[in-house]
């Protein structure tokens, strides 16, 4: 046997045993019924986001000027074209919301990329090396932990005006934090562990460890913090958006659609309260889910 | 201890130079301030003789170190919109911010406390998802939003309330409401899951076995120790406090300090914004060290030296 | 017994807030923004003028036909074309019982004309100096012929300050407790949160009307909307579209519309090398857009089209050009064929979002129309500080929206834009005929032939394009029934014309 | 009616409905105690030893539950009592020490109040200042040096040996007829094992309480107790008088614990059980030792043991003494 | 003082050792417990291993026993570097690697390995056995590709594990399984010195006999040297050849296992003895005057004389006032004690 065969064998027998993992996930989640929703919730948000331009009916930015605030189809007034109304400029709110999908899980998941890169990098090296580099880590820790965020994106996007990139970044560079300190807590925890002496003891190098020992021990932590992270992210670009400070059309948010909505919350109700209804469900989709995930990925498992 | 709050506030200062040096690198890039002070008439020789008297031409260093000097006497400038020093116009806000926030917090804590508590208890029953979903609920609406629903029902639809403004304790029933239920939500969710950490603990069951009625043992032996975790993330939890306030202060014109800084970062008043930055960092370090000690009173195992 | 119920608590409703305006003769009014600074001189906005003109009393008023009177002036003579001589009213006393002399008048007018801090100061600096003749008479000189200078003493700059209390007190004092001489004293500012005055007793005009007035400031449109409609406020300003019907519907309270002096535009930036410098590509623009679609569409009807910067109301604008606009999208395509960009091209729309009414969906709408005469549009949409940033470095691209008022009601004021040094650097708009036409137009005595210039001025404007001119806005207050109140074009309110009905 | 036994457990059956499945710790245990008697239950990790007292106790929780089974306690069936019932039973007439003094003790409360409130639940004619007095009294009686001091101490502020001799003053508080020590000394060291056991037979032998002593270290199981019980998968496997337990052991899983327990007076080589401790939710059919068990048959591997008594306190559950039962 | 105890140590190392492939002297770990950086210089130390001196021969199983927290750990985690040593010296076939840059310790470090306590901590949960195995061969590049997976099956089946199994978590594997495994990367590079901190105290009865015979077997088989630390004092009497009592940081009593036993020098070494339960109903040792607490004193104190004098019945003045120092009494036997047990014996014979 060659070595390569050696090797796919062993691939195999891995992947074969990460299954046997898989379908004991698959198990625990078709247990929990909010765990499920959630998924399902989310599923059918990143399929929305994907084939958006499938699924829309109209152009999301089209006025249709002669319908404009038409109210849902099943409502006086409606037409069966727009089936959740159009806007204030005869847009119709499905396609947005459609769209609207694909801006507000991008920004949810990149930005969360962003903070959870930086924030496993800060966490796991100053919880690992400890002493001075912890001590200097942990003072601009605590610099950016008492600079709430908003605060922080609202200086910061005064400076540089906020775009779709812009923002994904800047939420990203403030919100680390959450991840640095708590990976930081299981690091300091972890490195105690008598796995990570045995390594030590070997002569593995930091590096190694980190990256074998540290960052898959926590990676189920992380991937905790980064669900709910996603759902507090878009919460976080809604309110940006309230101030002014979110998504810019022509880009489509759900915040940038409630916040237009909200002038009219008190007539024209269908413009505000779909993408208010689907920032609610998805995030609740994702808090649901993230719940599930803090269960059954705890590390006692 | 004594020990101890000197250490902490000793590590306060490089926080605060982290800051300052964010802050001013932030200003440093925010555009032209001369084009802000200058009427549009001015000409380019106005603006250059207006910035080497503001010793904008100096490098970057020599501008920083002027910059802690100034803030280290009081001074983060005159405000653009005001015309006045943007200190005193900061410090004049806080006391609104706080009783919307110290009340939303209060009555956060007054729901949330029991509430986790019982769900907890309650656990995986329609009491339990009722909670649980109520919080992430509770959650998931975006504060603005909540914050003109009240507005359209409480106030406008059904009278009961002012629409906006500060001043009688009915003004700050929906303000309080609004902010307190992101509060009270996140802080739910955390009672909820720190009393079932607690509730399975052995001494737990070592009150149980002892006979001890099982309200007892909730209020008795699980409460304190639930209350400590939560604390530790509930000061966490300020941004949300101050990002709230932002938002609510907005929309119920509520002249607090969130309102400011909106203004001001809309007005590009960047005197203010950096006071208020600051203010608001030391606010949240003050509070995170307060607590810290408060553990000291819940938790006897904690010694600070 | 639902219906009673319902009937019931209304009246409640109303006796509260109906005890807080009858009975007490209360007015409370809600506008966007708050007031920055009790300072008159150093304000142009007209949220501080609202409050300033109830303060303090100036040498000239417009009243609500914006024609300009006398407001301390008792007769004003022109001695030559650069000399002007008042005579003051006598017996006018400030709020702290001093009388108001031509000391004070001196005062306040060299505070302004010299001081190049104060916002007002711009609109002073043709004026040279103010002679003291005796306590009630003076003289104003100009460094020339200054067709606009009735206006100028109607501004709020030139409110007239108590010299001796300021003096006294510093501008810091006076600044926390301001003093006028008008028909409101001053009792207390609470920063964003509202101002709050008192009859004057001792006015020497008409009684007013109130025992106080309230201007409180709530940024929130439909915060604002909802203290009307619940009686916590009897009048708020900038009511946008989407609110009218419940302003309308709700029982008690109305919409009232009026005009502005504020025309939405787009500048287009001729600089040489801009897509935007060739006049086909200007023109296609406008015929791309269907300004009375926007009106009706996005602004429900608040606006009118115009082809000028200078809507009727003001002096010296030109009615051919006042509710028109062309529109022909087959043309426009045209117009770019021949002009070389038959495949479309790309141009960059900067506008601001949330400082005007329906300003981020106008421009929404505004790319929309140019998309489909093959312009493809890069649309940049600015929160309003950023926004304001970008306008005042001139940074702008192709094309920049924003809405501009005349704060002199002259359309001096506004033509003043299509000047060469004006429009250096922002639209690089150069005609020397047109520069030159406004020079002399700017000190121009004889009112008739200024206004034949500024029409002229305008027609060319028209078919240059330097600006691509959108609509004349409207603003739209929410009024409670229990009051009477009709709008100014100068947007101001004067108290003591706001009458219980 | 006078009742031989304190305490009588019978077929006990004790499962958990757990999210990853069904669990069924305990499999028909059965045996007794009587007054003043200490009976030792050994057995490994798993086997069900804290699941029998935690059920005589019905502290299960809320996913354990007696399926089948009775526990009588000073004649009353316990399994039927109400909640209420249940709790002036616990504390007061049966009590119990956890094995780790650390966590079972709650550590923001002083450790003296920990002791008093048992006495305050169960006495209530006793005021508050009696309660302390009678605490103190506990302390001093379970040898804690200073106990006035150490009244207002915190858990953390005791070693390890002192938290253990508070949770035995709780557990004596209120004079119970039964004390059940779930491996009371498991975590301390030698020396204050030492010292625990010595307290626990001066307890038992002044105060006269039932124990039931669980452990897994015999060693200790030789040096307190009268009786044995033997666990192994959630049953009973053996019982019997702890000398002859000690000199003769029945089944081929006592013997081999005894033979795998390395002794300090001990030369020879350790024979070790082969094999590991099934899990409880995957138990082998037939007798659940047969796959560890060097005696094995094949009847081993397909049918359970009945139990085979010899005399009144002896028993075992194995094929190799069915026969011999029999013929006996 | 610490001179006279090198010295004497030296002395005694000197005469009794034939070939110790490991020699500790002096080793102290100190770990600051209140640092004293802005207000008072003074720094305040836990001694947790205070001035010990021992050695191990080739092939030989050396067992350290003590009570919790003496520092035995300590001890085992100062020689392979896991915390850095305050000062002594560790001499490893020739070498001081208690000195060495960390760069020059490198290559030693895969002649000394460890096992630990805790056999669901020791391994990483998100690894698959295979790797973690191969962990160590890999680090020291010692085998690659099919030699190395050739090898760890090999080293899966001398611990008596199935190699079908490499593929599988850690946490598939009973307590005993895991132990096995722990020992498998332990010997992977073949290491000279195994130190063993407590390999059986979280395991099973049943278990730890596994574990025991299996360390056992691969001694023999592997010609391997082990520290063995655990505070069972049986299993340490099972496996060890030469025994090291450990109190409050210090080394009390050395000797081999049987003389430590039979004719015991330090009261706290009888104490400890005594205090193990015996196996035989009949021959119950303790008694309920054992009941008596009496407070050990964790750590950090300063004491001057000898530090079990508080609880020594039968310390003397002089035991309060001089610390004593490790002594070799008899060929092979050191004790640290004024007035060790069988002399005493003798001078009340007398
Ligand atoms: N709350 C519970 N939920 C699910 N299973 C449980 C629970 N408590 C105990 N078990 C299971 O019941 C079986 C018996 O457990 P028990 O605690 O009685 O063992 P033990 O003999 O006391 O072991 P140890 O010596 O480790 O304390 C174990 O397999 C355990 O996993
Ligand atoms: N990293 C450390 N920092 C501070 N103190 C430590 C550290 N490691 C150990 N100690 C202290 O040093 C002393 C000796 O600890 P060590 O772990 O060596 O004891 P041990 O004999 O192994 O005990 P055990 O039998 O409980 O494992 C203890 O008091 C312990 O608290
Ligand atoms: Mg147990
Ligand atoms: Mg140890």
């Amino acid at each position: 046997m060659s070595e390569a065969a050696a090797n796919l064998e062993q691939k195999e027998k891995k992947s074969s045993s990460s299954i046997s993992n898989l379908s004991i996930f698959v198990k625990l989640l078709l247990k929990s019924k909010t765990g499920m929703l959630g998924l399902i919730i989310l599923l059918i948000a990143t399929f929305v986001a994907i084939f958006a331009d499938l699924l829309a009916p109209y152009d999301p930015v089209e006025p249709h000027l002669s319908y404009i605030l038409t109210p849902p189809a099943w409502q006086e007034g409606g037409t069966s074209q727009f089936i959740l109304g159009t806007d204030n400029l005869g847009r119709d709110v499905l396609s947005r919301l459609i769209f609207g999908t694909r801006v507000s899980l991008i920004v949810g998941v990149l930005s969360v990329v962003v903070a959870g890169a930086i924030g496993l990098f800060f966490g796991v090296i100053s919880g690992y090396f400890g002493r001075w580099v912890d001590q200097v880590m942990m003072r601009i820790v605590d610099a950016f932990l008492s600079i709430p965020s908003i605060l922080f994106i609202m200086v910061i996007l005064t400076v540089f005006s906020p775009s779709l990139w812009m923002l994904i970044i800047v939420i990203g560079l403030t919100t680390w934090v959450n991840y640095a300190r708590i990976i930081r807590g299981e690091v300091l925890s972890l490195k105690e562990r008598e796995f990570v002496k045995a390594s030590q003891t070997i002569g593995t190098s930091h590096w190694i460890i980190i990256w074998r020992n540290l960052i898959p021990n926590v990676m189920s932590t992380f991937i905790v913090i980064s669900t709910l992270s996603v759902a507090t992210t878009i919460i976080l670009e809604a309110s940006l958006s309230f101030l002014g400070l979110g998504i810019q059309p022509p880009d489509i948010s759900w915040g940038g659609m409630l916040n237009d909505g909200r002038d009219y919350l008190a007539t024209h109700w269908w413009m505000g309260t779909f993408p208010g209804i689907a920032i609610t469900v998805t995030v609740l989709g994702i808090i649901f889910l993230g719940d599930w995930l803090r269960d059954v990925l705890d590390p006692r498992l | 201890m004594k020990k101890y709050i000197t250490k902490r506030l000793l590590e306060i200062i490089p926080v605060l130079f982290i800051i300052t040096f964010v802050v001013f690198v932030l200003m440093y890039h925010a555009g032209d301030p001369v084009a802000m002070m200058l009427p549009d008439e001015a000409s380019q020789e106005d603006r250059e003789n207006m910035r080497e008297a503001l010793g904008l031409n100096d490098p970057f260093i020599v501008q920083y170190g002027n910059f802690l000097k100034d803030i280290s006497t009081g001074n983060f400038g005159e405000s653009i919109r005001y015309n006045t020093q943007a200190l005193p116009l900061v410090i004049e806000r806080l006391p609104a911010s706080f009783e919307l926030a110290g009340v939303a917090m209060l009555v956060a804590i007054l729901i949330s406390i029991p509430l986790g508590i019982w769900s907890a208890n309650k656990r995986n029953t329609v009491t339990d998802l009722f909670i649980t979903g109520g919080s992430v609920l509770g959650k998931a609406m975006p504060n603005f939003w909540l914050g003109i629903m009240l507005i359209l029902i409480l106030a406008v639809n059904v009278q009961i309330f002012p629409v906006s403004g500060r001043g009688t304790l009915v003004h700050l029933v929906l303000p309080a409401i609004t902010l307190g239920t992101s509060i009270a939500a996140e802080m739910t969710r955390l009672v909820r899951s720190s009393m079932l950490d607690t509730l399975g603990q052995d001494y737990i069951r070592t009150a149980s076995s002892k006979g001890v009625p099982y309200f007892k043992v909730v209020v008795s032996h699980a409460f304190r120790n639930t209350l400590i975790p939560v604390i530790t993330i509930t000061t966490l939890q300020l941004s949300i406090v101050v990002s709230g306030s932002i938002i609510t202060e907005s929309v119920f014109q509520w002249p607090g300090l969130g309102l400011l800084l909106v203004q001001a970062v809309n007005a590009r008043d960047m005197a203010v914004v950096q006071a208020a930055v600051f203010i608001i960092a030391i606010l949240v370090i003050v509070v995170n060290l307060i607590t810290d000690l408060i553990y000291v009173l819940i938790d006897p195992r904690i010694k600070y030296s | 017994g639902n219906g009673e119920e319902e009937v019931e608590a209304e009246s409640q409703g109303e006796e509260e807030s109906g005890e807080v305006e009858k009975d007490d003769k209360n007015l409370v009014i809600a506008q966007a923004s708050d007031l920055v600074t009790m300072d008159p001189q150093d304000s142009l906005s007209t949220t501080g003028d609202r409050f300033f003109r109830n303060l303090n009393n100036r040498l000239f008023k417009r009243n609500p036909d914006m024609e300009i009177v006398p407001d301390l002036v008792e007769s004003s003579e022109n001695i030559d074309e650069e000399t002007w001589r008042f005579k003051l009213i006598e017996g006018v006393k400030f709020h702290n019982g001093e009388d108001l002399t031509a000391e004070d008048v001196k005062f306040s007018l060299e505070r302004v004309m010299t001081d190049d801090s104060l916002k007002e100061y711009p609109y002073f600096t043709q004026l040279k100096e103010v002679n003291v003749i005796d306590d009630y008479e003076l003289e104003v000189v100009t460094d020339g012929p200054m067709p606009t200078i009735q206006h100028v003493l109607a501004k709020s700059g030139s409110g007239i300050l108590p010299k001796d209390y300021v003096e006294e007190v510093g501008m810091e004092g006076f600044m926390e407790q301001p003093i006028g001489s008008g028909p409101y004293k001053f009792v207390e500012w609470k920063i964003d949160d509202k101002v709050v005055m008192e009859r004057n007793e001792d006015y020497f005009g008409d009684e007013p009307t109130w025992d106080t007035v309230t201007i409180r400031a709530i940024n929130e449109g439909s915060t604002r909307v909802g203290e009307l409609l619940t009686g916590g406020v009897d009048l708020i300003t900038d009511v946008a579209p989407n609110e009218w019907d419940r302003v309308e519907n709700n029982e008690g309270t109305s919409l009232v519309s009026g005009e502005s002096t504020r025309v939405m535009l787009l500048m287009n930036r001729m600089t040489e090398g801009t897509i935007t410098a060739d006049p086909k590509v200007r023109e296609a623009i406008d015929l791309a857009i269907d300004q009375q679609a926007i009106v009706d569409s996005v602004l429900q009807g608040s606006g009118v089209p115009v082809r000028s910067r200078v809507p009727e109301g003001v002096h010296g604008s030109d009615p051919d050009l006042y509710d028109a606009y062309v529109h022909d999208p087959e043309r426009a395509k045209e117009l770019l064929e021949e002009a070389g960009y038959g495949d479309g091209f790309e141009l960059t729309l900067t506008s601001p979002k949330g400082r005007y009414p329906m300003d981020g969906q106008v421009a929404e709408l505004i790319a929309v129309m140019l998309g489909e005469v093959g312009i493809d549009v890069n649309l940049e949409l600015l929160e309003s500080g950023t926004f304001i940033e970008k306008y005042s470095n001139k940074d702008n691209e192709e094309l920049i929206m924003i809405g501009l008022a005349d704060g002199l009601l002259d359309a001096s004021y506004s033509l003043v834009h299509y000047s060469i040094d004006r429009a250096a650097g922002q639209t690089d708009y150069n005609n020397e005929e047109i520069d030159q036409l406004f020079k002399e137009a700017s000190r121009n005595l004889d009112k008739e032939e200024r206004v034949e210039q500024f029409k002229q001025i305008q027609q060319t404007v028209a078919e240059e394009r330097p600006h691509t001119f959108l609509y004349q806005s409207k603003v739209n207050y929410g009024v409670s029934d229990a009051i009477d109140f009709q709008p100014r074009l100068d947007e101001n309110i004067i108290f003591d014309d706001v009458s219980v009905k | 009616m006078i009742h031989m036994n304190l305490l009588e457990v019978k077929n006990l059956h004790t499962h958990f409905h757990t999210d990853r499945g069904l669990v069924p710790a305990l499999n028909g245990v059965s045996f007794s105690i009587k007054k003043g008697e200490v009976l030792g239950i050994v057995g490994e990790s798993g086997c069900g030893k804290s699941v029998t007292s935690l059920s005589i106790l019905q502290l299960l929780g809320n996913k354990g539950k007696i399926e089948k089974g009775s526990i009588q306690f000073k004649g009353q069936e316990l399994t039927t009592f109400t909640k209420k019932q249940m709790r002036k039973v616990r504390g007061d007439e049966i009590s119990m020490i956890f094995q780790e003094p650390l966590t079972s003790l709650n550590p923001l409360i002083r450790v003296g109040k920990q002791i008093a409130e048992t006495i305050l639940l169960h006495r209530e004619n006793y005021s508050k200042n009696q309660a302390k007095e009678h605490a103190i009294k506990m302390m001093k009686m379970v040898g804690i040096p200073q106990a006035e001091e150490k009244y207002s101490q915190y858990p953390h502020q005791l070693s390890g040996g002192m938290r253990q001799r508070i949770m035995i003053a709780i557990a004596l508080a209120c004079n119970p007829d039964l004390l059940i020590a779930d491996e009371p000394t498991t975590a301390l060291d030698v020396t204050i094992q030492e010292q625990i056991l010595g307290l626990m037979k001066k307890i038992a032998h002044e105060t006269g309480t039932s124990i039931i002593f669980i452990t897994h270290d015999l060693g200790v199981v030789a040096e307190m107790v009268d009786r044995v019980i033997v666990m192994y998968s959630g049953q009973v496997v053996e019982e019997n008088d702890v000398v002859s337990f000690f000199e003769a052991p029945k089944h081929p899983y006592s013997q081999g614990l005894i033979n795998s327990t390395p002794a300090i007076d001990q030369g020879q080589k350790l024979e070790a059980i082969r094999g590991n401790v099934p899990a409880p939710a995957n138990k082998p059919n037939g007798c659940p030792f047969h796959p560890r068990c060097p005696m094995a048959s094949d009847i081993c591997k397909t049918t359970v043991p009945k139990n085979t008594y010899f005399g009144k306190q002896e028993m075992v559950n194995c094929w190799l003494y069915d026969k011999e039962a029999k013929t006996s | 003082m610490s001179k006279i105890v090198e010295e004497t140590a030296k002395e005694a190392f000197g005469k009794v050792t034939d070939e110790p492939i490991l020699e500790v002297k002096n080793l102290k770990t100190y770990f600051p417990i209140s640092s004293g950086k802005w207000f008072n210089k003074e720094t305040k130390y836990l001694k947790a291993v205070d001035e010990v001196s021992f050695y191990v021969n080739q092939g030989e199983t050396l067992g350290i026993v003590g009570e919790s927290g003496c520092g035995k750990s300590t001890t085992g985690n100062s020689i392979i570097r896991l915390v850095e040593p305050t000062a002594g010296e560790v001499w490893f076939k020739g070498e001081n690697i208690a000195t060495m840059k960390s760069r020059e310790f490198k290559p030693f470090k895969k002649n000394i390995q460890m096992i630990f306590q805790d056999p669901f901590s020791s391994l990483n949960p998100r690894m698959h056995v295979f790797d973690i195995i191969a962990e160590p061969l890999r680090t020291n590049k010692m085998y690659q590709g099919k030699d190395l997976e050739q090898r760890v099956y090999e080293l899966m089946d001398t611990v008596g594990l199935d190699p079908d199994l490499a593929n599988r978590f850690p946490h598939q594997f009973s307590g005993g399984q895991r132990q096995r495994i722990g020992i498998a990367r332990a010997i992977a590079v073949k290491p000279e010195l195994i130190i063993c901190d407590e390999p059986v105290s979280a395991l099973d009865v049943s278990i730890q006999a596994q574990i025991l015979n299996l360390l056992n077997r691969l001694q023999r088989d592997l010609g391997l040297t082990y520290i063995f630390i655990a505070h069972g004092i049986p299993a340490v009497k099972y496996v060890s050849d030469r025994i090291a009592v450990m109190y409050m940081g210090e080394i009390v009593e050395m000797a081999d296992k049987d003389a430590l036993f039979k004719a015991t020098l330090h009261p706290y070494t009888r104490k400890l003895i005594s205090a193990v339960p015996s196996t035989d109903p009949k021959k119950r040792t303790i008694g309920e005057e054992q009941a008596i607490a009496d407070e050990l004193n964790q750590g950090e104190s300063d004491v001057v004389g000898c530090k079990f004098a508080d609880r020594c019945p039968l310390a003397r003045a002089h035991c309060r006032e001089v610390r004593p120092d490790l002594r070799q009494l008899r060929s092979g036997h050191f004790v640290k004690c004024h007035y060790p047990l069988e002399q005493e014996a003798l001078e009340e014979n007398v």
